[in-house]
């Protein structure tokens, strides 16, 4: 349609799109899909880093986490303010997430089992995570976009924080290597799989690339990740888990084994280690928090009505 | 000096004890406003507590960092009120706890910024811009909740007066506050109790909340080591790195 | 060796956490004969945590008493399953982890009165008596339950989906197991399954239960030290006394 | 009346009473009181020693308190049991216990909050409730006296274990030692208390005693507790928590300061340390266990009838 080529003519020009203007219907589902996707995973995300507050080995330490798990809920907050502007609200994002027809990021259905791990978080999850967000400053939708330029300012932020614990860890006692290097090899594949499966078996990305809600291919991405990190590692010492990993002077980049995507499924399945215990958390803080939302409804509705009763004593 | 060591104590262990409480919130509040609010809280008075504590190792000269006096002592070396140990229960029992708490806080802190210890009012003046925040926010969700639908009501009167017998020992002088009020360093705790009881009644009555009749001054022993049940588990999970990896650097 | 005394490890960590979370119930279960009967339960399971962490420490040969492996290793040495560090839930979930553990339990120490290590059998056949009655006792409770109330019914199948994918642990046969096996120690887990099977759907049915069609081996890695997240909390909690006072006696 | 009269003969004449004999009402009210109180403190008795049994500190400790805690409840099935032979079911027992028109001993509204009070509860705790259930076997009820010998053999027991404890801390770090002064201080006043007011105080006291219900009075056991206590402290090198101590050699006793009656009296109004707690704790048990009962009961009920059933078709 004649919209439709002028929507694709603004896409290609680096215009922004904003939610009045008009826009393809797929566009439309494809971004409310992905930012809420995205905001659900600072969400989730929080339980995971959470874990470990009340463990926190220091009280610098357990303030740098605070905040931390605070800025994602903050991200979440900006997210799903993005994505009301496509017209869904937070609590119709939330239902689907609580039912299951929303996913999060699978990263957070692995669990955090010593405090290394929250380094490791930091280091490689949010890595991962800032690799897939830079581009994305430059999507074609306005209200992501500004989005995506606050939340990465924050997570740089956050991978050196998470690097530095490694970093503490790494030089630390024998244990603490130990440690070190256990969370490396946990997160190390998972958080590969970040980046998705690659492009060749992906249905969607050649649309989404062209309307500019995907800027990179999943191989690009995970190609600049492992290349990025592979160095970081062995300036803390510490061993990739990966018997393939070996410098390509060719392509000027790492090869590298691939995650095993039989494990990736089985976890979007819902089999992963935390799926059960990561939703039955939300669930039931939503639940368990229903008296408080519709206490603070009740009392704005009883605020308004005595407002309005003012206003009519007043005339 | 003892007294003021263990006064400091008083001040750091409080924060630090209602900042890991608050802490546990983190990603199971009942919105996301929330679950932000309580991780700014509890960071707060973490903050706090490393001004507190880091004082009070100063002023005990035995070289303990403010860590090693979160981490290394065992429960009845705390010196926090028994209030800010007390489980979570629901959002309503947190908040009024919260709520309770800030209001003495806040009074406090006001007092303590013309402490005779600068190092005192220095960190009352940066501790006292959060906590009025604090309280500003707690008294807000305290009025909305209790005057809200029936059951936020209901919740927030049973979380008052479960929670009732506890606020005595915000106001109980013992020795080491005479000692430390008679350096001007900070007012005695009973000085504290009427303001605070107006503000509070000011709110609960906003809040149509009734003030409990029971007494108030139930459930003391916290200042001075004695603790409820709950602390020993408290102190287990927050110090277990430090002391299954002593002498680790973090 | 190093492989024998892995396998001791994981008996003993299986008996010594599940023995912890059976006794969270002491004072909290809904009938007094159940406070009774958990805490029975707990107390043989600590027994045999004795027995095996002891034999464990002999075979390692390094100084280490059952108290030094049980109060002194962190999370990611622990070796047992999964399915037994899982909170308790309510009593339906308690009753249907403890059946499917015991059913497990009874055919492998049945087995292990065999064993070629006279220790070994020893350590079993003791055991097993004790567990032979936790199998009786649960899978009574747990007939008793699914075929109660329809709430009761309810609870039970909720218990059993949710615990299910967690039971494949107990017969996946890893390099460990394999070399126990070799030298006529234990017999391979997966030999186990079968038996298991057969016991559970017998109860099950008598229940009125329906086996879940998910995947049985869903939650790995208990057994090489890849925990869930409840681990460290329940090591921080058992293990604060040793760790907060190193070297005293009790 | 004749039967009053006849009764009180046997009862002089140290016969016991059996649930089918006649007795008076006010007799028996008395009984089902004083057995149902002390089965409910054997039942919230689980509940400060149980705070421990997850953080004992050895397997053995842990072992032996578990092997208390579950002995305590068995004394509560001897108790509950014995208190329905005199027509009170243990669920209108327990109905009383969670409605607060029942109590149960006040000492165990004290928290348990070292490892050495474990020690402390065994040592001066169960040595008192001895001192008082020694005398108790040879009371008039028959059924009531027998639980009593049962119970009597176990709990002393049990105060040997816990003295054991105490040696242990009184001779062992510092900080132990610390710990088992610290338990004995606050033990020390709440364990007097166990014995009740002065007799002077209390009107029970009289009929009670005539109908060998209560056989020595409570300043004779307080006296008793505290001569044989003080030893076993100085022989644990610990310090008795009162300056008016001392040996008395004319009454052949310690003179001794009296508990805070007015603390005892705040502590019966509710006003304990644990009060709410360890009757939230029992409530909620209970109210959780609600669906485990019924589940039980209606399976029994299923299967007599499918007995009767069965039987029918047999026939």
């Amino acid at each position: 349609s004649p919209e439709e080529l002028a929507f694709q003519d603004r896409v290609d020009n680096g215009e922004k799109i904003e939610p009045k203007d008009w826009m393809p219907e797929g566009y439309r589902k494809t971004l409310v899909r992905q930012i809420g996707q995205h905001a659900h995973s600072e969400i989730v995300g929080q339980l995971p880093e959470g874990n470990w507050i009340t463990r926190a080995p220091t009280l610098e330490r357990k303030a740098i986490l605070l905040a931390k798990v605070q800025d994602e809920a903050g991200h979440g907050l900006y997210l799903y303010s993005a994505a009301e502007t496509l017209g869904v609200s937070r609590d119709e994002l939330l239902d689907k997430l609580h039912s299951g027809q929303m996913k999060y990021s699978s990263i957070f259905n692995y669990p955090t089992l010593n405090w290394a791990d929250i380094g490791a978080v930091g280091w490689l999850v949010d890595g991962a995570a800032i690799m897939n967000q830079v581009p994305l400053q430059r999507t074609s939708y306005g209200p992501y976009s500004r989005a995506m330029i606050r939340i990465c300012k924050e997570e740089s932020f956050h991978q050196r924080q998470g690097y530095s614990i490694m970093m503490k860890m790494a030089q630390g006692t024998p244990e603490q290597k130990a440690m070190a290097q256990d969370a490396l090899n946990r997160f190390w594949y998972p958080s590969l799989m970040m980046f998705g499966p690659s492009d060749k078996d992906s249905v969607h990305s050649a649309q989404s690339m062209a309307w500019k809600i995907k800027i990179n291919t999943n191989d690009e991405l995970r190609q600049k990740f492992v290349d990025q990190t592979v160095p970081q590692a062995e300036y803390l010492g510490l061993t990739i888990p990966d018997e393939n990993l070996k410098w390509n002077e060719e392509k000027q980049g790492y090869d590298f084994s691939q995650p095993d995507w039989t494990e990736f499924f089985e976890v979007l399945k819902g089999n992963g280690p935390c799926n059960q215990e990561r939703m039955e958390a939300r669930v039931k803080a939503w639940e368990d928090g229903a008296w408080f939302r519709d206490g603070l409804t009740a009392y704005s509705e009883k605020a308004a009505k005595r407002r309005a009763a003012g206003a009519v004593a007043a005339e | 000096k003892p007294a003021f060591f263990d006064w400091l104590c008083r001040m750091g262990d409080s924060a630090l004890i209602l900042g890991h409480r608050v802490s546990e919130w983190c990603g199971h509040a009942p919105i996301l406003e929330e679950d932000i609010a309580m991780a700014n809280t509890a960071l707060d008075l973490i903050g706090h507590t490393q001004m507190w504590l880091g004082l009070a190792g100063e002023v005990e000269g035995a070289g303990r960092s403010a860590d090693d006096l979160a981490y290394l002592r065992d429960a009845a070396q705390f010196r926090n009120l028994k209030l800010v140990e007390l489980p979570n229960g629901d959002m309503g029992l947190t908040l009024m706890r919260q709520f309770l708490f800030d209001a003495f806080h806040y009074d406090l802190l006001t007092r303590l910024t013309r402490s005779a210890s600068p190092r005192v009012a220095e960190i009352a003046a940066k501790a006292l811009k959060e906590v009025s925040y604090h309280l500003e926010r707690s008294s807000d969700l305290v009025i909305r909740l209790g005057d809200g639908t029936e059951e936020s009501h209901a919740r927030m009167q049973a979380a008052l007066d479960r929670l009732w017998p506890y606020t005595g020992e915000m106001f109980a002088d013992d020795a080491v506050d005479a000692k430390v009020a008679e350096a001007g360093i900070a007012p005695l705790p009973s000085e504290l109790r009427d303001g605070w009881l107006a503000t509070v009644q000011e709110v609960l009555g906003e809040a149509t909340l009734a003030l409990p009749e029971a007494k108030a001054d139930v459930h003391l022993g916290g200042k001075t080591g004695r603790h409820t049940e709950h602390l020993g588990y408290i102190l287990a999970e927050m110090q277990f790195l430090q002391r299954a990896y002593p002498g680790a650097a973090w």
